[in-house]
């Protein structure tokens, strides 16, 4: 089972916007797999949304969790 | 998270002076409105490193960006007595002196009105996931930082 | 004192949203400008002992208001980082629902901008020989006391 | 000689836009005088600007001061 994962800005240029990587259970584990899939975003600061909701500490994630890379906002 | 469709906030492009005056109109029937509060965005000409910025090209995660600006609203709402306001953001390219922000918040007097505009402008600048990619002379770009 | 002509404010009647446009439209060549901070009063239908207010009709002690008035902006001036400041009130007759005060800031950064915006606005109420008489739908009237 | 004084406002509703008082030579005797020409100001509260400065206390006056009667102000 693969996990699609969304990225913006900076790491969509970087990863692109859709990303699929292989199956997670929390979001500690998907931060450690995308730092191997993708060793560029390493030094890049980003924050993980789940179901649009920023985490605030390893999140529990399934197929059905949108997931979204957030580096910082700018907007305005 | 709830499947009802949100306020729309966005438009393409720059904010257009007569988008603003229209708004700002639209307010006449509402006469026990006192006071009105606007905070205009307007893209900055920086320059960094010797090249000038001509242009911000924003993109946005907009499922999210509606959710969480419905929720500014409500608490903006709950927390003000505004009689009350409107938000538009900017998507796409926004060059240099075009406005890509558009905050505008109405009261019976003065104080509510631009209280809430002020911290709505600080909300949406923190907690929307909006990103600007500050785009130079060159063809180079650059990826935009709030100043918090 | 001095005998050297200040800016002028005043307008006569209401201030349109034509005008509020074509002031915002000027300062897209000014690039340097990140953040415009407004301010627009509007006349209320209050309603005082059952007569509702139509109009509102100003009137001022102008060489003093225009000497205050140059007094407030080198202040704010002097205590703001602003590329500019835009003041303008109406004289004469203002429809209930129509704009008779605007206040216009701009900055590089919003804070600055906003500051001076409410600072401003405030200064304005207290500080310029302003009188505004309300006028009721019967034609009586009372004069206007700003909350302060 | 007389002073010329304009008026402001509900003040000018009362006494016109522009009166003429026997001279003083300060604001305390102006005011004294005003009541006594206008008894109907003696309830209404103005301030005295000297020169388009408002007065902070009794201040000397002459033939040249320009004198106004100011009622609290409602601008904006």
């Amino acid at each position: 089972m693969q996990l699609k994962v969304q990225a913006f800005g900076l790491l969509a240029e970087i990863v692109g916007n859709n990303i699929i990587v292989d199956k997670q259970t929390d979001t500690d584990s998907l931060k450690k797999q995308l730092a191997v899939q993708f060793p560029s975003l390493v030094d890049i600061k980003y924050a993980i949304a789940v179901d649009k909701k920023i985490i605030a500490g390893n999140t529990l994630i399934n197929e059905a969790s949108i997931i979204a890379l957030l580096p910082p906002f700018s907007g305005g | 998270m709830t499947d009802k469709k949100h306020k729309q906030i966005f438009v393409k492009g720059a904010i257009g002076s007569s988008f603003i005056a229209d708004s700002i109109q639209k307010h006449s029937t509402k006469t026990t409105i006192g006071a009105h509060s606007i905070f205009l965005g307007q893209v900055r000409s920086d320059s960094r490193d010797d090249r000038k910025v001509v242009a911000i090209d924003y993109t946005t995660y907009e499922e999210m960006a509606l959710e969480k600006m419905h929720e500014i609203r409500e608490g903006i709402f709950a927390k003000y007595p505004l009689t009350c306001m409107h938000i538009y953001h900017s998507l796409g390219t926004v060059a240099a002196g075009e406005i890509c922000l558009f905050v505008f918040t109405s009261a019976v007097h003065r104080k509510e009105a631009i209280d809430a505009c002020e911290e709505v402008v600080e909300l949406i600048k923190k907690e929307l996931p909006i990103w600007g990619k500050e785009v130079f002379e060159d063809d180079t770009h650059q990826w935009k930082i709030n100043n918090v």
